[in-house]
């Protein structure tokens, strides 16, 4: 029978024996290929992962198929990343190889690892949640058959994280991401006066909107949005369903660059956005995916090595940066929120 | 009922990077709802827009999160996922799996659910992808018995989560998996019970290249490093530069601080320890020879958030090193502390940054009983617009 | 009436630096006014407190400003400083001055003030210290025939100023004193008649070293820079070398762009030119080898003030290159252009950079007419709140 | 006769005939020894500025003194700079030694150029202004004494630019200065419901807090302060003199560092809060020379050559600052206004 708040299991249950007996002893790693990972403890032990590229997005059959891999060549033992990469741990050197053969028999790809692109954090979209402004599984495949080949190649500048959010909630915490890609709506709310009497807490709706473009109307126990104040963020549909949204006509894409997360070198960074909106193209939204590869191709022609997306374009300066991707500069790339005055340039040094 | 068609889904199964909808087609061989889920998601490409309604609260009982209540807005085309529930599995430390547990969890959720999953959500709980309300009690009685439980929901603490750490990574400065698992269980009740003003989450990495990139996603972070110098390796040293490593150029010449000196011709590092800001740059550049110190522990950073709604935060130092060692006591002090903080001062979904923002932090290191540091700040405060306490004013 | 002691102020008649106390006692041996000054000022540092009240209005007919009301809070006591109002006399350009006009002002001013002055006030004016009501106009009068008129106070354009420019500078980048002097001259009604939501000022500089501050203290800043590429005289760099200067160290390492190279062994010095940022500083440190390039022009930035309410704000660039040159008519159209703007949109005591805080940048430029370029930021905004004009939206 | 809007004179009258010769043409400049400018036009001319500091508090008789100066050895031409310092305009360079002499033989202090201490721009305080915090001449005296060595000799690392303001409004700017001395009042307005009453605009009142502190009252026609939410800005004084701010018991000085204006190498900068308090202790204010003199020793001892001093400590870091220094830190230094976000350390990387 079921028990309450008894935890998640004990982690040390699922590690392989090889990393029981070096816990805590591991001294350096090398990257013999892209996608392999070698670790080297204090005992000389040694430790291969392999990362193999995952939907995320997978069936139970999935699983028990990469089950049935690490049962023959790691003991039973995988882990997942960050990133949602599956991890097959392999304590014997030479089963690496014959490893490698059967994911490419079932065209798992490996890779990752480095100087690479890795899987994007991504969300649910169309697939599971109620306020997407698009799909992120489809743009995400899309986006990775096009990059494809910088997962198992590790020849960028340096490691490229690319995130996918579907909707300004920003479950795939895009915001500090080399390259961000996310979901925006471009009309107000519209208010359904019936289900707002239902079952919303107006004065909370009201507390809700960031920018006050919501006003109870005593008359309707309703509210009404102030249309011109309004940004869309869609956070007062968070809290009430009578606040619908999506607009199919209006949602599509934004994109946003130069975040970063580890502190290496420089402190991390939010992403900045550079292109405001692209539509919804499905299938394979065409725009985002030649939009992302075109920021990448101008990233390796012009970063020195060992600079991220942002560590470049805060070297040559944001300016450079729509000069040399020829991306449009508008407005609408200029903050108007409440922070906006950091952003504003308070310098005459500046480059044409 | 005829197969529908799914073209727009079917062009998704192209190209060399594992696809989704292939996924979907192999649950739906099984289930209906993964049948049903397809051809919906079909429907969401052409009409460019979301078919799920706004979730209504379901879960099982004892619990007051864990479960996403979703229902289609087309019950009538599609029944099968006129109810979709998501559960959330709170993932073992580090997302370490025996291939039994998994399959264990494979044969769950093929008797209960649509046989779809996310490995894993944004959060790090194994996401189960989709089932009736009647079949939530259940699964997780089953799941239970597998020795799984729920992950967060709502407001409440959400499943904390952790880098690889000492598992797998030479660079870990405290243990990251037993720390988690140690915490996870300690706050079983605030995990489980939403009762605050909002979402809180705890992540934590083994050191400041921060793997699970907690200083953005997380209310707290606690990010590994070391309070006295790092050690450098000379002998190895002079292999790197016998590999013809460029270590002036890629190294020295990148370390934020200039507290690294390279003496080409002894092939020799060093560092100026008071100017080394341990941002890991050499230790990541040279593993073979360069290593934290040794007196390890973490830095706690808090307020850490996405965008909505004051702006995104990036978490901030509130204790420059803290030992971390089991049992975790001062850390989960400090926790308490904060959150009994919060809980009396937060608004209605007002995440614990955003409150910190609006009453200043001043306040809150004065409540919460933290001494202030410079280390909490970049720099001090341009304006002169200062509180002054009653105390220090002559009357 | 016996002499008062004053032996605080006494102190601060000691020391290397000219001491102001001695000026008022100067001033005092022909002025009761001063005489009360200087004894109001004992009393202030003997309460450690200020003994004036909140000003009132007055003023000298046709103008709206100029005169700085100001009154004792102790007239029983102190006479002759019961009205000791201040009068701002709109300096030359660049605070140039024949000794004959300097004597004319001090005349004018022993007549009909106290024979205290502050050469110069803040603003840049010159700054009449303390008469009385019925002094005010007869004093203009007198001050007018002399060729001088009142400065800016109250809510208007607030006097211009600017650096020494081409004057006496070899860096100047356009004529800061004739363009100070000429839109003083253009905006005299701006100047004299308070009509705005706050107060606006001015200030000039003729390059980026900026040295009236313009970036800090003035709502519009002009600052001289060029379109092309900095000069530079390789013999007069070899001179420098000669001479011993660290070029590499001293120049190019300090180069916030890296825009320099310097070769050591040839003693030449290059610079990247789309790298540069034109900063000043290798200008500033080779001004014999470096000059500015040919095609020269200014930067407008807009939005500078001090901390009262908002916070300070730097001034921030709206205009990357402007010719500037008399007439100054793009400038002057802009100038009216953004008044009329604030003017319309405005709230009471809203300085031009706070009121586009408050409705944002893009407004401000679509509606001032001006295109945006990167130039105008750091980097683009970290959120993704965007306003979405009705026309690119699809009905 | 006056007439209106006739405008300041025309600086070409102003201007002596080697500046009218060699205008627009000038070519280096060199500085032959402290406050004394060699500017060298195209033509070869040569125009000595010798620099004068001047407590810019002054009464006629000393414009007059120096008028006489400026008629023996400049033709009589003179200026004044944009930080109140005099300069004499030689022509002639023989008459550069002479006038040197004079101004020794008058206690009038050459100097201010290049790596040196300038004059301390500043304001009114208890000579003038009626929400002084403290008095602005008197400090500034006392600090000109106190680094006398430094306003005539080159030996600082960098310029050094001090101002000085006597209350929030802060009319000396002093908010970019590499130190700032600050009044500050530290205890909330004194409601007069009396002169409220009679002569001010109470929404206008309401509306000139920053932090919402003062409410309407509409019982006493009058309003009254939320004193835990009132930080002593003294801007509702300014709006009305029923907001009584003076307070003889709390008012001091503050001091904040490391701002800078012009735009060579590293962008122009605010000054930081260091010291949030300090009591008024006229006529000398030793509290306050004794900080400003500690903090230029020890910037002396530390920065680099070129360096300013807040190039300084952004190159060490704030909390080495605070350590060097020794002056202590407190939450009063930590920003809690609006734009507090940017001031948080959102890294792990600092020094100890
Ligand atoms: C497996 C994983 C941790 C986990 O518990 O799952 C991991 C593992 C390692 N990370 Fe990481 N990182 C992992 C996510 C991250 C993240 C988080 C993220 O991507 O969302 C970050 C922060 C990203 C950011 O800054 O935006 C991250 C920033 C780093 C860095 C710093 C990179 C930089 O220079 O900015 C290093 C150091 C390096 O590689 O030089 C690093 C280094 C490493 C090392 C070399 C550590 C070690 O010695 O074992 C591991 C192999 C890296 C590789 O792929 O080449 N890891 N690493 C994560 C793999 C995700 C994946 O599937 O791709
Ligand atoms: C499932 C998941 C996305 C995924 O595909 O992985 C998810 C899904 C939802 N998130 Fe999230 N969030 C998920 C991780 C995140 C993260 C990332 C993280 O935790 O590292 C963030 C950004 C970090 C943060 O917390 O700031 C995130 C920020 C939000 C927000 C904005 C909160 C904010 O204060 O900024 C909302 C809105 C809300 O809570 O009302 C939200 C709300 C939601 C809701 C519940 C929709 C809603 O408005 O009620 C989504 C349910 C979708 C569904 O039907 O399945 N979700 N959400 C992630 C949780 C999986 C897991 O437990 O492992
Ligand atoms: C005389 C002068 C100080 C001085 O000793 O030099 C001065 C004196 C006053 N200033 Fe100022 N300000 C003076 C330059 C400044 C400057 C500096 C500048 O212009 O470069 C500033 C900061 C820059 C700016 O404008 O932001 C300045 C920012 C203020 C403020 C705050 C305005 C703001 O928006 O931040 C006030 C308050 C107000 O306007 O209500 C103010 C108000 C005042 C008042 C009128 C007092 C008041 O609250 O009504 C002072 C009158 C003092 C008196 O009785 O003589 N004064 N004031 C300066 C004008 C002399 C001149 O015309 O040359
Ligand atoms: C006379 C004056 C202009 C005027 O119209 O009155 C002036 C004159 C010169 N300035 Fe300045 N500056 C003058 C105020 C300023 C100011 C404004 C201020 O102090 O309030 C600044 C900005 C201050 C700041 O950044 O906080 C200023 C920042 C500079 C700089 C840049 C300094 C730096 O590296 O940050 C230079 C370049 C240099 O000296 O290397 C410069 C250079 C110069 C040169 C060398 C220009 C030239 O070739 O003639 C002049 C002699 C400088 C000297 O004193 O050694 N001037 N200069 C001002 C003298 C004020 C005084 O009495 O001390
Ligand atoms: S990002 Fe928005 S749409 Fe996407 S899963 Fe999160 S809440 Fe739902
Ligand atoms: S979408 Fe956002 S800005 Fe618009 S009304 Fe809703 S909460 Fe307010
Ligand atoms: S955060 Fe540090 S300790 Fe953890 S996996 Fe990454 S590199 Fe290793
Ligand atoms: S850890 Fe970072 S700051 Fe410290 S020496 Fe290495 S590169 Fe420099
Ligand atoms: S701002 Fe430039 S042009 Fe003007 S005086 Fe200073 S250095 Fe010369
Ligand atoms: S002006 Fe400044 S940016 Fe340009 S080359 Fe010289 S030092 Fe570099
Ligand atoms: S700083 Fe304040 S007290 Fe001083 S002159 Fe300006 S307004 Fe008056
Ligand atoms: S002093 Fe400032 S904060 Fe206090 S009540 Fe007056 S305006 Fe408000």
């Amino acid at each position: 029978m079921s028990r309450i708040d008894a935890g998640p299991p004990n982690y040390r249950e699922m590690l392989p024996p090889i990393i029981l007996q070096n816990y805590g002893k591991w001294q350096y790693h090398e990257l013999p290929q892209p996608g392999v990972l070698k670790h080297v403890s204090e005992n000389g032990s040694e430790l291969y992962s392999v990362r193999v590229g995952s939907p995320r997005l997978v069936s139970i059959d999935f699983i028990r198929e990469i089950c049935d891999l690490a049962d023959t060549y790691c003991d039973g033992y995988l882990r997942f990343t960050s990133r949602n990469n599956i991890e097959f741990l392999v304590g014997d050197p030479v089963k690496v190889a014959p490893l490698l053969q059967a994911l490419e028999a079932k065209g798992l790809p490996v890779g990752g690892t480095g100087n690479a692109l890795s899987n994007i954090v991504h969300t649910q979209g169309w697939v599971h949640c109620h306020t997407p402004a698009t799909d992120a599984s489809g743009i995400v495949k899309s986006v990775m058959d096009d990059l494809f080949e910088h997962f198992g190649h590790m020849d960028l500048p340096a490691k490229l994280k690319i995130a996918m959010a579907c909707c300004l909630n920003m479950c795939g915490a895009v915001h500090c991401s080399d390259i961000a890609i996310l979901g925006v709506h471009r009309t107000p709310p519209r208010v359904n006066d019936e289900i707002i009497q239902k079952g919303t807490e107006i004065p909370t709706l009201v507390g809700a909107c960031p920018t006050g473009a919501i006003r109870p109307n005593p008359k309707t126990k309703s509210v009404v949005v102030n249309e011109e104040r309004c940004m869309y963020c869609g956070n007062c549909y968070t809290m009430s369903p009578g606040m619908q949204i999506l607009d199919e006509k209006n949602d599509g894409v934004a994109i946003l660059v130069g975040g970063k997360v580890s502190n290496a070198r420089t402190a991390p960074s939010f992403s900045r956005l550079v292109i405001p909106f692209m539509p919804n193209n499905p299938p394979r939204w065409p725009e985002v995916t030649e939009a992302v590869h075109h920021i990448v191709d101008v990233w390796m022609k012009y970063a020195r090595r060992g600079e991220r997306v942002g560590e470049w374009i805060e070297r040559i300066g944001w300016e450079k940066f729509f000069g040399l991707t020829g991306l449009p500069f508008s407005d609408k790339l200029i903050d108007d929120f409440i922070f906006s005055k950091e952003t504003f340039r308070t310098t005459a040094a500046f480059k044409y | 009922m005829t197969e529908k068609k799914t073209p727009q889904l079917d062009e998704l199964e192209k190209g060399p990077w594992p696809s989704f909808v292939s996924e979907i087609k192999r649950a739906a061989v099984k289930s209906e709802a993964a049948k049903d889920l397809l051809n919906l998601l079909e429907r969401s490409y052409e009409d460019k827009k979301g078919h799920w309604k706004h979730g209504g609260i379901v879960g099982v009982k004892g619990y007051g999160g864990g479960v996403i209540g979703r229902y289609t807005d087309l019950p009538g085309e599609f029944p099968h996922v006129a109810e979709f529930h998501t559960m959330r599995l709170n993932q073992p430390s580090g997302w370490f799996y025996t291939t039994d547990k998994l399959r264990q969890i494979c044969d769950i959720w093929e008797k209960h659910g649509s046989g779809l999953t996310n490995f894993h959500g944004s959060t790090g709980d194994i996401i189960l992808l989709g089932t009736k309300t009647e079949h939530l009690q259940p699964a997780f009685d089953e799941y239970s018995d597998a020795g799984f439980d729920l992950g967060g929901s709502g407001s409440d603490l959400r499943t904390p989560s952790c880098c690889v750490g000492p598992g797998r990574c030479e660079h870990a400065c405290y243990d990251t998996l037993d720390m988690c698992y140690d915490i996870t269980n300690e706050f079983q009740d605030e995990l489980h019970r939403p009762m605050w003003p909002y979402k809180f989450k705890i992540k934590m990495s083994g050191c400041a290249n921060d793997c699970v990139a907690s200083i953005a996603r997380a209310d707290c972070s606690v990010i590994g490093t070391w309070r006295d110098t790092l050690t450098i390796d000379q002998d190895a040293i002079k292999a790197y530069a016998a590999e013809g490593l460029d270590i002036q150029g890629m190294v020295c010449d990148k370390c934020p601080t200039r507290a690294l000196k390279y003496d080409a011709a002894k092939q020799e590092l060093h560092v100026i320890p008071e100017d080394c800001s341990r941002c890991m740059h050499c230790i990541n550049v040279l593993p073979k020879a360069v290593q934290p110190g040794q007196e390890k522990g973490a830095t706690i950073l808090l307020g850490g958030k996405s965008t909505i709604v004051q702006s995104a935060f990036l978490a901030w130092v509130i204790v420059p090193f803290m030992k971390m060692e089991a049992p975790y006591t001062e850390f989960k002090d400090l926790m308490r502390r904060i959150w009994e903080w919060w809980d009396e001062n937060g608004k209605t979904r007002e995440r614990v940054g955003e409150l910190i923002y609006r009453v200043g932090m001043g306040r809150f290191l004065r409540e919460v009983g933290l001494a202030p540091v410079p280390q909490m700040v970049f720099r001090p405060r341009a304006n002169p617009y200062v509180f002054w306490p009653q105390d220090e004013i002559v009357k």
